[in-house]
């Protein structure tokens, strides 16, 4: 799931020739370049931002439509998405049938449509804030470019007693190449793809923190991998989902065999919050 | 007494020094000059005659030195001499500026500059992403993050904060100075929970219709966005 | 401002200066203070606003730094801030420049860090080198690294440990703060190819006790192990 690396990948041309062939000439290929985004929550911003309103008054339902259009207009490219926003889909499409559906009578089964927008907003906010805090600070005056230190320092200060100098990030590095050098083994396993059981629990713990009652999750998931992954990614989630059950971190109900899961997170679950 | 003329740059504080605070801050001000890292107290209280009182030979040397070329500053407890910030624009030096940080790079150190001592979970909770490698070891080895500890939590999770370096290299005093920070912590902003008055007024939509603020996403948005049409790739 | 008080040291020269000899005044000094070199009248010139009188300006300068703990000095026809040449005794105390810490002993400092208490064999199986006497001199010197005990295992070999001014010095509370594999790897210093049964000791070490498996040092394990050196003779 490292999203910081994903490419876009190139289409080759042959392919754009069939594709405007079947399409008619008319519409035009698009080339999708989801390495400019952050992730999935900068993409989201980044649409939030085209409705130029405050953070807390966009429109988490439209919001959620224009993701779920980008990440169709990729796929309809065959451009391979990384799993988190594939993730980010998922859920979008279940918020969306939250706030579609008439307000139930609240029961104590999680979160109502209305508070998981809210906390999306909330997140959006949250990082356009860090943005902006993080441009203030570059462009403070800093030493080295605008203030400076003394050119011609006399002596080396701060030693008490010892003369030596290292810092913690020398001492861990040297300790790390250490030990990675005489761990050098021969194993060189070529990457297949597969949805690792950890990738497959982190999804699903992602999802579930904002998901009260019975969902069932991989169809809303399944929908948006490619076909290559969906068999890798049913595995692991379901293993994944196994293994939640035994912390009792969620629960699991099937009508019978082959019928889709349903998940939830327990009902009276101690508060524990999966990360925070 | 009149006039304080205006070169009595490093004029009086309050009442006269003794001879031997003088002398202790003739020491201090060689020491301070001619380090190029901040010292700290007890460095100079190490090395100042004993007895003298080092919080007031700093106030005198800061307001001494607060209208010249060169100015004390204070870095959480340490100080250093370093050249006015409104000088910048006569000494500037662009060659040798540090690396430029990744846009990444900067968020993730924005962010644990702001939520210190933050966990790496949460700062991807934050950005919404996995932070790549490369990312944090740049910061650390710029001497700008540490680890700070383990939080004590279950797990307990190692936690990551600004070094005095950091602090000093963007000019600040401490980390309450950090530029906006009261007001986003006053807006909820730097905690891991949505505050309570903190609401997304909901249209009740019955389908896909946008509401008056919103406007469709156009082909134009989605090239916009990222998802360009090659001129003509198409049709060559 | 009764008596010209002995701190008045920053006072007038002759007549007072206008704001932009100010000004100057202030940038010379900026330059002088960053500069590695001494400055020539030229280099100033070029940088001080149109007009002013350089010689003046140092001249002022010199006068008003002449009493400090730091002084205007020339150079022929160059110009530089210098310590008071009588507090040299002060700057020159502790002449040593700091250390680099080998990468030698860094590793073994790492070593005896997260796998403490360990003996020196086990530092020379994990480094795969031997290690020589000097690099755990240095560490002792540094005043990071100490002798814990005696295992009780054949031979008894001697357990090392780090210090409390270990701690102190990078920044951690307890040892047990040190960051695992996991925080390692995220932090990017260990890269992606590691075998999957890579394991980094958490140490849960708690300050001074001895594990179960180590005897307490005696006065005789410490003449033994020639760390003091019986009548003054040098070690080894």
């Amino acid at each position: 799931m490292a999203t910081d690396t994903i490419q876009s990948t190139a289409i080759p041309m042959d392919r754009l020739w069939q594709d405007a062939d079947q399409r008619g000439v008319t519409e035009p290929a698009l080339v999708i370049d989801v390495g400019g985004f952050e992730g999935p929550l900068d993409l989201l911003l980044h649409l939030a931002r085209t409705q130029k309103v405050d953070l807390a008054r966009i429109s988490v339902l439209s919001l959620a439509e224009q993701y779920l259009l980008f990440i169709e207009s990729a796929r309809r490219v065959r451009i391979e998405l990384a799993a988190d926003y594939l993730v980010m889909a998922a859920w979008l499409a279940y918020l969306k049938s939250k706030l579609l559906i008439p307000q139930q009578v609240r029961g104590d089964d999680g979160p109502t449509g209305e508070e998981m927008a809210a906390t999306l907003a909330f997140r959006l906010k949250r990082l356009e804030a860090m943005r902006e805090a993080a441009t203030r600070l570059i462009n403070r005056n800093r030493l080295g470019r605008d203030v400076f230190a003394r050119g011609a320092p006399e002596h080396i200060a701060e030693r008490h007693g010892a003369n030596f100098d290292a810092s913690l990030y020398d001492l861990l590095s040297a300790y790390a190449n250490l030990r990675q050098r005489q761990a050098v083994t021969q194993v060189t396993i070529e990457r297949r793809k597969v949805w690792s059981l950890v990738e497959a629990r982190q999804m699903l713990t992602d999802m579930l923190g904002d998901i009260g009652d019975w969902t069932a999750l991989q169809h809303y998931l399944l929908q948006y991998m490619p076909p290559a992954e969906r068999v890798t990614a049913t595995a692991s989630a379901f293993a994944a989902s196994l293994e939640l059950v035994r912390e009792g971190k969620l629960e699991m109900r099937q009508e019978g065999a082959f019928e889709p899961l349903y998940m939830r997170r327990p009902v009276a679950s101690p508060a524990a919050e999966p990360k925070e | 007494m009149t006039s304080i003329d205006d070169q009595d740059l490093f004029s009086e504080v309050d009442e006269a020094p003794s001879a031997s605070e003088l002398e202790a801050e003739r020491i201090a001000e060689a020491l301070l000059f001619a380090s190029a890292e901040p010292l700290s107290i007890a460095y100079l209280m190490e090395r100042l005659p004993r007895g003298v009182d080092i919080a007031r030979i700093m106030k005198r040397l800061i307001i001494q030195y607060a209208g010249r070329g060169v100015n004390l500053i204070r870095i959480e407890d340490r100080f250093a001499f370093r050249t006015a910030a409104d000088l910048s624009f006569v000494i500037r030096r662009d060659e040798g500026e540090a690396k430029k940080l990744s846009r990444a790079a900067l968020e993730v150190l924005a962010i644990i500059a702001y939520h210190q001592p933050v966990t790496r979970a949460e700062i991807e909770e934050i950005r919404g992403v996995q932070t790549s490698r490369g990312t944090l070891d740049v910061l650390m080895e710029a001497g700008w993050v540490r680890f700070r500890g383990r939080r004590r939590t279950p797990g307990r999770p190692v936690t990551l904060g600004t070094t005095p370096s950091f602090l000093d290299h963007f000019g600040l005093e401490e980390i309450r100075d950090l530029p906006g920070v009261e007001e986003l912590r006053a807006a909820g902003l730097l905690s891991g929970r949505i505050p309570p008055d903190f609401r997304v007024p909901m249209p009740g939509l019955a389908g896909d219709e946008l509401t008056e603020e919103e406007d469709p996403i156009t082909q134009l948005d989605i090239e916009e966005l990222g998802l360009l049409a090659p001129g003509g790739a198409g049709e060559e």
